[in-house]
């Protein structure tokens, strides 16, 4: 009733192509964007630190890992260690060249870890599927392996951690550090978030994206039409673990605060597969879905149970979330193997034709 | 659409649950600990997480909590990982506690800064970062009885003992055997640097957390190299791992010698009779025959209050849950005796820790005679640099095979005050201390 | 209409050659797997404007002829002259570039992909801005968008397919699927379209409207085809030359009518033995 | 030239100098590669009967092993403990088929792939839910298998020292492997099994029952996860650490293919050695620790010349 497209004429192409062709979902848009700038003046600290900017970071990296996998095809397993490469590029850079807005180098930071992306992209041109799935396997402990033994990485800190330094910018607002308020970093993350995602849905609407798609759905047929697997596929790596590389060096300045290298591990990657694959392969939609419901998840379970009333060890609630999400993971993948975004979409189609139960 | 649903209703449940949580009794305070009783470091954290939750829950059963005020204790799982130790921690802070204590020094690194600002004192039990006994640097962060550089240099110190002065330390070879995250990486700069003052040669083997179970490379290096002595940090199933290692390549046990962290039962136990004659550092006692355990006992674990499995209830790791409790009780009662309130907020809980004192008086007093060593926390000192002793296992038990003894003060101290000149100017601007002493 | 947007002429690319003129040829090719020979020692040529017919039975090695030609399979011996140019190893995006295009005996559609995309996706290698505009999607990288679309809708309209534009190509019919890929291939605007059995599996009505595009193609565009066909009736009523394969071999070239009275072919279809 | 020196010469000459500590080093990849070998194998049979890469089969391994040892810390004796875990693998396997596998069947591998990484979750959680986080040690003398170690001297001074338990790991090993074989080859069921392997719906319409089969498949490995928590508990403790250690079996997997038995048995062997030489000789070099990484190394460059694998035919792609 209220979501109906009849009506809404295309005079030109270029109408027809815009990101959001139906006004209601222009309006939809509108909404969440206005809620998501208000979030700060209702929600409580805890639920901006804890949840809001971790859930806007995680769904970047998840992004990440759908223009690889959702978009080219080429499954990867480690997401977490090229978010470490940006996070620990983040860092060089910020104590390098104290004096360049943090923004900046983040946004820098992900050319860094788009090479080491390139680099372990480089075998998807000969190993293919679940090969190069475990290939992928070699960058994630390569890296964490590197992440301990090159001292350089971490200013030669004896912790071997990371510890994010203050930095101002805009004015004199502090924007990391501990001293950096969440309603700021909220901001920041956001609006990062907010334009990154506008230029991959760019990305793939246009020539790239469907090389892209072209690559995953039938490589040879591809091939056969001019697209180059190496292009296609090095630039799938490249902007996918650029992506990843941003969210990792977020991840770092904006939540944690401070990093080891067991930050960047193999249980970051797996989480991050399955806000993509839970979300929609193929979706950005679906990517902050999956991020949203993978990540609130297992807090609710822990703040809500115990709020209503179930009295049990921490532990076990920690055992029960992690036998949730692993349920959910294969009920949702029987239910719907193309994930949120799916459910999403066929939500969308029942609306447009209400109260029909059918067009 | 049930997928979106349940979203929805998950984030309402976490939203409401979140404004919610501020909210506690007017007769009571709130701590929340952090523990792990999942994930491959439960085993050396399920007895620690025991012990500090039975030692609270024990005032509050038989003393109404402390000066009447009941202690409100929740735990959270961290699974010793540093990420969910972050979320703990924001958890803990919404909710207003007095005092974190992370138990793991990854997430104690994650804190430091962020407890300043919150103002919320960071209680790392004889880890973390060294350098916080710096109270002038750190104002928020407290390591007593002390740190592992102490305990570095008291390892050192025993095994000069051991071949009859430091001075024979010279040609000889020192293993050193760590988990290779922040925790075993911290004893490494002051390792080194008694290495070139006594002239001995330190080897050094990591493990990987993740290859904890996996030892055997290390061990085969062990093997190559033949270290006269091998000093361990291990934590979780790194130490049993170790010492079933260090058995198989039949390394003599009586010259392995592993830190505080590494002296849990189950940790010698895996070694089986073999492991006999390996040593741990420790500065509490082992045994469940204090008085104040007995009422622990009557009163929590045989109520079925405590997760306990009444077969470990006083072991080693449980004694130091148990003093970790016994801290923060002790600086509440600081803290309200100062404040003069009895529902102490944590910058109060701060100005307990600053100022406590723990004599072997009190320690009568609370039922916990000659428990560990006197400590005494000033506004300088932060961790109080008290005494420490070896203990050996017997096959069964541990035993107590040295005196109490002090670290190597006139060493450590000079390293820690640079290391925390260090981490200021890498961490700049980092706040000056704004904390009046209050003496 | 945006004045920036230009339009652009839907027809093969002026290469010099006169219709008649021998756009491709195949010279003593042989391809083998291991030790298993697909092709053994095949010469034929392909002319410019015509529709050539390569027919014979179930593993007779058309197929792989096809991927010789757009250089999926690299031959052990022989030679491929395209266009005057003698080629070695080329690569398959290579020989979309010089101008070859195909479809494939099982649909090979993008199934993830709307019709729209996936003929868009023929147009791969017509646009060319760079990352940097294609990140912002304005300015050239839209008007080019905009100026393939153009190009595509004429392609939509020339198969008759309006109604399935934004259908995702997973859903639709076999027939039309065959269809689809038949425009994504002519959205190349190949002056050489290899078409893999473009009519298997359709009824007779589906073969007419086929037979019709293929017509079309070859008249308006101006595009040279080489087509795989079982069936014979269609064979010969729409190619200009055939040439006939048997195990490997060639056992037979000519027109329609030479091929049909050809014993060779006569014996192996008819199936006896050698 | 240092380097080149300290790549190229010192470590074979380390080699020669202490030739009984080489032969402890592959002594111990041995052990390693055959216990990676035995986490591959009960890949490699899901993997065969149906086409699902079976992430889980590290965590079954840890579940197996803590369920075995979970029992006997309740009070069930040792013997009663193998079998009710034996059994505990069986309905482990039924209630995978029929919760997990059926109602995915079809579906892309990248699905049945990211269900079997569900899996591992649940398990992790369940496993940990029930029997408690703390890791266990293995009953390995209630089992009735040999503890101890021998040493035998190897010119002067020199010591190769065999712990009882590996020998006695090699030897299960060798059993699985062989009774395996025999049952692939030999049995009816064996038959039907490599008759799926080769094509669903061919094996279907000769009447055989995918169901059936997929249970039998998920509860062999169920039995093989059994003996190899067995064997590596024995060795460190029973713990859910093990888990990433079990990754390992993946490179494996790739040097000796997704299907072959042997091929999973020369692939652990390769990488178990392999990585023990490379971590003591030459991972000095680089400071130590390249053992969590080097096996995928090995793996990724072998792929890059061999696509296929060692055992793998090669593929020809067609259109």
């Amino acid at each position: 009733m209220f979501y109906r497209e009849s009506g809404q004429y295309k005079t030109t192409y270029e109408s027809d192509q815009a990101i959001f062709p139906i006004r209601e979902d222009r309006i939809g848009i509108a909404i969440i964007m206005a809620m998501a700038l208000i979030t700060p003046f209702i929600a409580s600290e805890f639920i901006l630190a804890s949840i809001m900017i971790p859930f806007l970071i995680l769904a970047l990296g998840t992004i990440g890992l759908n223009v690889l996998t959702g978009y080219a095809g080429q499954l990867s397993l480690g997401t977490g260690a090229f978010m470490g490469a940006g996070a620990y590029a983040c860092y060089k850079l910020a104590t390098i060249f104290p004096d360049i807005n943090i923004v900046v180098l983040i946004l820098l930071s992900g050319v860094f870890s788009a090479g080491v992306g390139i680099l372990f992209g480089l075998p998807s041109l000969r190993i293919k599927g679940l090969y190069l799935a475990v290939t992928t396997l070699a960058a994630q402990f390569f890296l964490e392996w590197c992440f301990i033994r090159i001292p350089w990485l971490y200013n030669y800190n004896a912790s071997g951690a990371i510890e994010v330094p203050e930095r101002r910018g805009f004015g004199d607002l502090i924007l990391t550090g501990p001293s950096a308020t969440a309603t700021t970093r909220y901001y920041v993350v956001l609006a990062i978030v907010v334009v990154v995602t506008l230029v991959v849905k760019n990305l793939v609407r246009g020539r790239i994206g469907r090389q892209w798609m072209m690559i995953r759905d039938m490589d040879i047929a591809a091939e056969l039409m001019g697209v180059r697997p190496l292009w296609a596929k090095l630039s799938a790596f490249a902007v996918s673990s650029y992506l990843a590389g941003v969210a990792g060096a977020m991840f770092v300045f904006f939540y944690l605060g401070a990093a080891e290298p067991s930050s960047f591990g193999i249980s970051l990657s797996f989480q991050v597969l399955f806000m993509a694959i839970l979300g929609g392969l193929g979706s950005l939609v679906g990517s902050f879905f999956g991020a949203a419901f993978i990540w609130i998840l297992p807090i609710a379970l822990r703040v809500g149970l115990p709020a209503v009333g179930v009295d049990v060890g921490a532990e076990i609630i920690f055992q029960i979330a992690q036998m949730a999400v692993g349920a959910l993971i294969i009920f949702f993948l029987i239910a719907e193997p193309h994930g949120l975004a799916r459910l999403w979409a066929i939500g969308k189609e029942k609306l447009r034709v209400w109260p029909f139960p059918y067009a | 659409m049930s997928m979106l649903k349940l979203t929805t209703a998950a984030f309402a449940v976490a939203l409401a649950a979140g404004v919610a949580l501020p909210a506690q009794a007017e007769d009571s305070v709130y701590i929340q600990l952090p523990t792990y009783r999942t994930g491959p470091y439960a085993g050396s954290g399920i007895p620690i997480a025991n012990g500090m939750h039975d030692y609270l829950t024990m005032l509050n059963e038989r003393d109404g909590g402390i000066n009447g005020v009941k202690i409100n204790v929740d735990e959270c799982e961290t699974g010793y990982d540093t990420q969910k130790g972050v979320e703990c921690y924001e958890q803990a802070k919404a909710k207003g506690t007095l005092v974190f204590n992370p138990w793991s020094t990854g997430i104690t690194l994650q804190v430091i800064p962020k407890a300043s600002v919150d103002k919320i004192p960071v209680l790392s039990m004889a880890y973390g970062l060294s350098a916080a006994s710096q109270g002038d640097v750190f104002p928020w962060v407290f390591n007593p009885p002390m740190t592992y550089w102490d305990g570095a240099s008291g390892i050192i110190k025993y095994i000069g003992e051991q071949e009859g002065g430091l001075d024979k330390l010279k040609g000889k070879k020192i293993g050193y055997i760590f988990l290779d995250a922040g925790y075993g990486r911290e004893a490494i700069p002051l390792l080194e640097d008694l290495s070139k003052e006594y002239g001995f040669e330190m080897l050094q083997y990591p493990v990987a957390g993740k290859e904890m179970q996996n030892q055997s490379s290390q061990w085969l290096n062990v093997r190559r190299d033949k270290p006269d002595y091998m000093v361990m940090w291990g934590w979780g199933a790194m130490s049993p791992t170790a010492v079933k290692e260090a058995t198989k390549i039949r390394y003599p046990m009586d010259k392995f010698i592993g830190v505080w962290w590494s002296g849990g039962e189950d940790d010698a136990r895996a070694g089986g009779a073999a492991a006999k004659g390996y040593k741990t550092l420790n500065f509490n006692s082992v045994g469940p025959d204090k008085p104040a355990l007995q009422d622990i006992k009557k009163l929590v674990v045989d109520a079925g209050k405590s997760q306990v499995d009444p077969a470990k209830f006083g072991e080693n790791l449980y004694n130091r849950g148990v003093m970790n409790a016994v801290i923060m009780a002790e600086a509440i009662r600081v803290a309200q005796d100062k404040s003069g309130k009895t529902v102490i907020n944590s910058e109060d809980m701060r100005v307990g820790l600053e100022n406590l004192s723990i004599d072997a008086a009190r320690l009568e007093a609370i039922g916990l005679p000659e428990f560990f060593s006197p400590m005494q926390i000033s506004c300088k000192d932060h961790s109080g640099h008290t005494k420490m002793y070896v203990q050996e296992w017997d096959g069964e038990n541990w035993k107590q095979v040295s005196d109490w003894f002090e670290p190597m003060s006139d060493k450590v101290e000079p390293l820690l005050a640079a290391a925390a000149e260090e981490y200021k100017t890498s961490n700049a601007p980092w706040p000056a201390r704004a904390e009046a002493c209050a003496n | 209409m945006n004045a920036r947007i230009q339009h652009v002429e839907l027809h093969a690319a002026d290469d010099g050659l006169k219709p008649g003129d021998v756009m491709l040829n195949i010279e003593n090719v042989s391809l083998s797997f291991g030790g298993v020979k697909a092709i053994t020692d095949i010469s034929f040529d392909i002319r410019k404007g015509e529709i050539r017919a390569i027919i014979g039975p179930n593993g007779a090695g058309k197929t792989s002829m096809l991927n010789v030609i757009n250089g999926f399979y690299h031959p052990q011996q022989g030679t491929i002259t395209f266009r005057g140019q003698a080629r070695s190893r080329m690569q398959p995006h290579e020989a979309a570039l010089s101008g070859i295009a195909r479809t494939f005996q099982n649909v090979a559609l993008f199934k993830g992909m709307s019709t729209l995309d996936n003929i868009m996706s023929g147009r791969t290698l017509k646009m060319n801005t760079n990352f940097f505009w294609q990140m912002l999607h304005v300015g050239p990288a839209r008007n080019e968008e905009i100026a393939h679309r153009l190009k595509v809708e004429e392609i939509i309209d020339f198969l008759e397919i309006q109604a399935i534009r934004k259908t995702p190509v997973g859903k639709l019919p076999y027939g039309l699927q065959k269809r689809v890929e038949l425009g994504r291939a002519l959205a190349m605007e190949p002056d050489l379209l290899l078409l893999d059995e473009p009519m298997a599996g359709m009824n007779l009505e589906e073969k007419e409207d086929m037979s019709r595009f293929i017509l079309d193609v070859n008249s308006q565009m101006g595009t040279t085809i080489a087509l795989i066909e079982h069936d014979m009736g269609v064979v010969m009523d729409i190619s200009d030359r055939v040439v006939v394969l048997d195990y490997g071999r060639k056992i037979g070239d000519g027109t329609p009518g030479e091929v049909k009275a050809n014993q060779d072919v006569i014996d192996a279809y008819l199936g006896v033995s050698h | 030239m240092d380097t080149l020196y300290a790549v190229f010469v010192d470590p074979f000459a380390q080699m020669i100098d202490m030739p009984d500590f080489f032969l402890q080093v592959l002594w111990e990849g041995f052990v390693a590669g055959v216990l990676y070998a035995l986490i591959a194998l009960g890949f490699v049979l899901i993997f065969k009967a149906s086409g699902v890469f079976n992430f889980a089969q590290g965590i079954m391994v840890v579940f197996a092993g803590l369920t075995l040892v979970g029992l006997h810390e309740k009070g069930v004796p040792a013997w009663l403990a193998l079998i009710l875990a034996i059994a505990v693998m069986g309905v482990l396997a039924l209630a995978v088929e029929r919760l997990v596998m059926r109602p995915l069947v079809n579906q892309p591998d990248i699905i049945l792939l990211m269900s079997t990484i569900g899996l591992t979750y649940f398990l992790v959680g369940f496993g940990e839910f029930v029997f408690g986080g703390e890791p266990k040690q293995m009953i390995t003398r209630e089992l009735g298998l040999p503890t101890g170690s021998t040493a035998i001297e190897i010119g002067e001074n020199g010591l190769l020292i065999l712990q009882h338990i590996d020998i006695a790991a090699a030897a299960i090993a060798l059993l699985m492997v062989a009774g395996l074989g025999i049952f692939f080859n030999k049995t009816r069921i064996g038959r039907a099994l490599r008759a799926v392997a080769d094509d669903h719906q061919a094996a279907l319409s000769v009447g055989i029952s995918l169901n059936q089969i997929w249970v039998i498949v998920w509860f062999a490995a169920g039995i093989v996860a059994l003996a190899t928590g067995i064997m590596w508990g024995a060795r460190s403790d029973v713990s859910f650490a093990l888990e990433i250690i079990a990754l390992k079996a993946l490179p494996v997997l790739i040097l000796g293919g997704f299907t072959s038995i042997p091929g999973a048995i020369v692939g652990g062997l390769i990488i178990g050695i392999g990585e023990k030489l490379g971590e003591i000789y030459w991972g000095p070099l680089v400071g130590g620790g390249i053992e969590s990484w080097l096996a995928y190394m090995i793996a990724l460059i072998f792929l890059l010349f061999r696509p296929q694998g060692l055992f793998g035919e090669r593929i020809i792609e067609r259109v």
